[in-house]
């Protein structure tokens, strides 16, 4: 049995790997896709329900089981963000909330300061608070605090495919904050979520990069693969780098010497 | 009378409760979620709700995201 | 059942992962690594016995099936390579040989034209032949009319762990060779193993990381992890990088418009 | 007599065959390649083949190898 | 005449190099250093008098003319910024001040909502305020609310001479922000800091790396001689990268053909 | 007087920076940018002349007194450089060549080992010989015992902008090598150029992207700032990166203690 | 009398002004800035400004920085 | 007659010198360099070399290249 888990305010999860559910060509290949990889936790959006047509239930495609972490996609400011929690939390589905506060349309930018201030409030009426932000060692500090479950820092902008720009300062948080630190936004290549985890990171959330492939089930299992061999890569004490080569066959018994 | 409802002016019979309003709107009123003038109003109390003019209410439900 | 198999000179191969044998700390590790990770095929070198005391036999710590690929460490010349694999052949476990020919024991790079003259000569001596080169377009062609059964550029200096830092290059053999690119030298983490294969490498072969690790059949299996889950990034059609952000969340029906 | 073994000088008895000379030198002569001046003698052929003053043999085996 | 000049709180400056006095192995290296890279903004910080021997006085050091910008480093608190920001205007060397909060000894970074109070304040008594911080959107427009003259975003941790490992998000300041956005913290080569400017940065601040130099005046002539390259660069619109070749030779009027 | 000057073949040159003719929008900016940047080399092509209308004389936009550095664009051949090498020779102005073999339409990669062939025949002519090369350890060799009189290395594709690809591989060349070591292609960005001086490269050979920039003069000098930049931080002994912060102001004497 | 100069405790007699205490551990007072019980005290207040027991003084001034 | 120049056949009258075609075609003969039949022809013997039927001359000259 798997002893190392993810363990997120009490609970445990048998995978590392979170999925977003936004952008899917179609429903069939989100529930292949949650299904192959393994994810036991997807994330979910909050929306007015559309008044001129029937909306599919994007719950009936997620496996029994699977927590739902809400984000607050569209809240603009703590207070905004703290009213989608709750109206997540009264439809019945738990009390996880990926806290995510934008106001920056071109770069999709989490601002830090309103992220805090929601995590406050919201952890104060007991939900189980995931933050979305910038990586700042003062701001997880403060998230800390704040009685977050879990730091969640952009790698780089959302839906950028473009890994992990921002890697020194993941690994400062690694380094730093006794929180698990769950690396969101701008993975695009399971290369790249495997090295997030080598780097330390207890966790990697990829939504876009899956959703648009050509076949997003098999990239969703590829990520959750990768994501197991950084992991392993991590614990098994991965050499460091050496400017120079070193002969990996033995430099005596020559034949030709 | 007139209410808003997720943003747009709607005109409803009056004595209209908000379960009504719910189902007009939705097959599966068991995944939405409502606030009426801001304040969340539990499923289980929508049928003893009744809309007043000009009031606001916000009818949701989970979608994709990221 | 896996369809898409690793196929080197007509035969096919279960895994992706190619484990090098040396420098391991005892062989105990070895023969756990390789079972960890189910290579199919590992390399070994040739060396003269030690006339003054017992050598362990690394053939017993290696499973039976596996295909053992001999390198012709120190060999400086094609001649001193062609000599090395026909003892290897002679030994009777096989005619696969890797060739490696180096004259520069600092950075440990391969002489591509001495290469490229073994593989010719082995190759019509009935040889399966995987010629370790400094990826370059041209002698990647030569070795492909010399009858070469794969090529395998390095992704830096032997022993250095520091990944693919001829990307671009390998890239090129990749589009334009019809040989496997089985990716050799430098590879130091599992994410550097998932990105080579990310860009269409036929495989990947990895020594000095796994076996100096703290832990090597943890990392070795990881290792083979990540190698399958860059295949399936590269076969499920990994999306472009975008230099702005993209929401992954509906950008309609927000709350607060 | 001499002969050079692994490139070491090593007095031998004359007419010592090579499997002999595998023999004093390993456990696991069914792991040993050996070359003769430069040219492989097959194991089958050990026994019969009776090394020479001045001539040259390498003993060689598998090891790790990357 | 060179119109194109960094223009901080309305006053212009020839040069777009700024240069840091601090671990400097002897004055004599740093005035050479000064007056070598044409520097017109040096920072320097405050500290109590060593009572037990004569201090060196640093100003003689700094030739007649080039603006002192005062660090707060020191600093944990806005207010104790704040309290150092006024005792360097007391010491009548004018009232430009960079604003350095830091409570993290291992990275050193700047607490980014403690340098948004100090320079809200300062900027009100009167101040030149350029604050150091990690770049997040968000906290540089509050800086430009709280009356910031500049933005000074961190390209890697302070003394690692790492380089711009911040480079998208000091990106995003360039292009969201109207204040000049000076890279400051971890620039270690003269190449690095040439880039920053290739992407738009007003201006460079180098310390650490100058000042460990073997040669520190030819180190900071170069940084200079880098930073106006860059800025050349920048404004004579280099072109974007391509993944594959183009001929730069005409590909007509062959010989061969 | 500047005592660090290049030299190749025994000749000094004012200038590490070179040149290329191609692709320019007007001679007239051509002109422009070799005075603006004080190329004392540029390089020019041999072509059919056009039968049908009168060609411009390139010549006439090179300074008196810049050595003219012919490429043997086009051929595919050693024989074929040889040819074009000659006929250069016949125009009567010199014996510089810059050996350029290529047989790849799409990277434009060069063929080595033809490159080194041709430098052989050409140097025992008496042609002071610069061949362009993948960077590769033995052909350098080759080339130092063919009689070259420098090597040139790519960075990256002709005319791909993506810069120094090619890092570890031309840095070898530089400590291994006794020749000059020139970095020609793919230099896209002044900081790309100053970054190869810094290795210890001895000068840099740039043509795309000056011809393609808005304006070509003011970018040609940027890059020749840039080169000088590079090689002065190169003799000034730039500081080695560090992985943590470390404090340029005093870390003694503060007011809070 | 004791004072607390720049974090260490001071002995100093009665009646010193902040004028002299300056020129006690510096030869250029006019690089110097110092504060008094958290105040500062401008260069031209230094002579009339007498030090009380128990006060806390600091005396700061330029180095090189980042 | 015909001969073939920079690739091209072309039609030009008997006996025409190798000056005479190369005025033919550019202005500044003195940049251009001249081949015939893969061998240079150097500029002082152009007007004494005589174009046979069928022979090939290559004239070429510099331009922009990197």
């Amino acid at each position: 049995m798997n002893t190392d888990q993810l363990e997120i305010a009490g609970q445990k999860f048998s995978s590392r790997f979170l999925l977003g559910t936004g952008k899917f060509r179609n429903k069939g290949d989100l529930k292949a896709s949650i299904i192959a990889c393994g994810a036991r936790i997807v994330t979910v959006a909050l929306r007015r329900i559309d008044l001129e047509r029937h909306d599919e239930n994007i719950l009936e495609y997620i496996p029994e089981g699977v927590t739902l972490l809400t984000n607050t996609s569209g809240a603009r400011t703590a207070v905004e963000a703290v009213r989608i929690a709750r109206l997540a939390k009264a439809a019945g589905h738990g009390n996880w909330v990926k806290i995510e506060v934008i106001n920056d349309s071109k770069y999709l930018l989490p601002d830090n300061e309103e992220t805090v201030k929601a995590t406050e409030i919201l952890s104060a009426e007991g939900f189980i608070v995931l933050p979305y932000v910038s990586p700042d060692l003062y701001i997880a500090r403060r998230l800390v605090k704040a009685g977050a479950a879990a730091v969640m820092p952009l790698g780089s902008f959302i839906g950028s495919n473009m890994g992990l720009r921002t890697r020194e300062f993941i690994k400062v948080l690694i380094d730093e904050i006794t929180l698990p630190v769950i690396v969101d936004a701008g993975i695009g290549a399971p290369s790249q979520a495997c090295e997030a985890m080598e780097l330390g990171a207890a966790a990697v959330l990829v939504n876009t990069a899956v959703a648009i492939a050509d076949n997003p089930p098999m990239l969703a299992k590829a990520f959750s693969q990768a994501v197991e061999a950084g992991r392993a890569g991590f614990l098994s004490g991965l050499p460091a780098k050496r400017p120079q080569g070193e002969a990996s066959s033995p430099l005596t018994g020559f034949l030709f010497e | 009378m007139q209410i808003t409802l997720n943003g747009q002016p709607k005109d409803i019979p009056n004595n209209t409760s908000l379960a009504a309003l719910v189902d007009q709107y939705t097959k599966e009123p068991t995944r939405v979620v409502a606030e009426l003038d801001s304040a969340i109003v539990t499923r289980d109390a929508w049928s003893r709700t009744i809309l007043k003019p000009g009031c606001t209410v916000e009818l949701v439900t989970f979608v994709g995201g990221g």
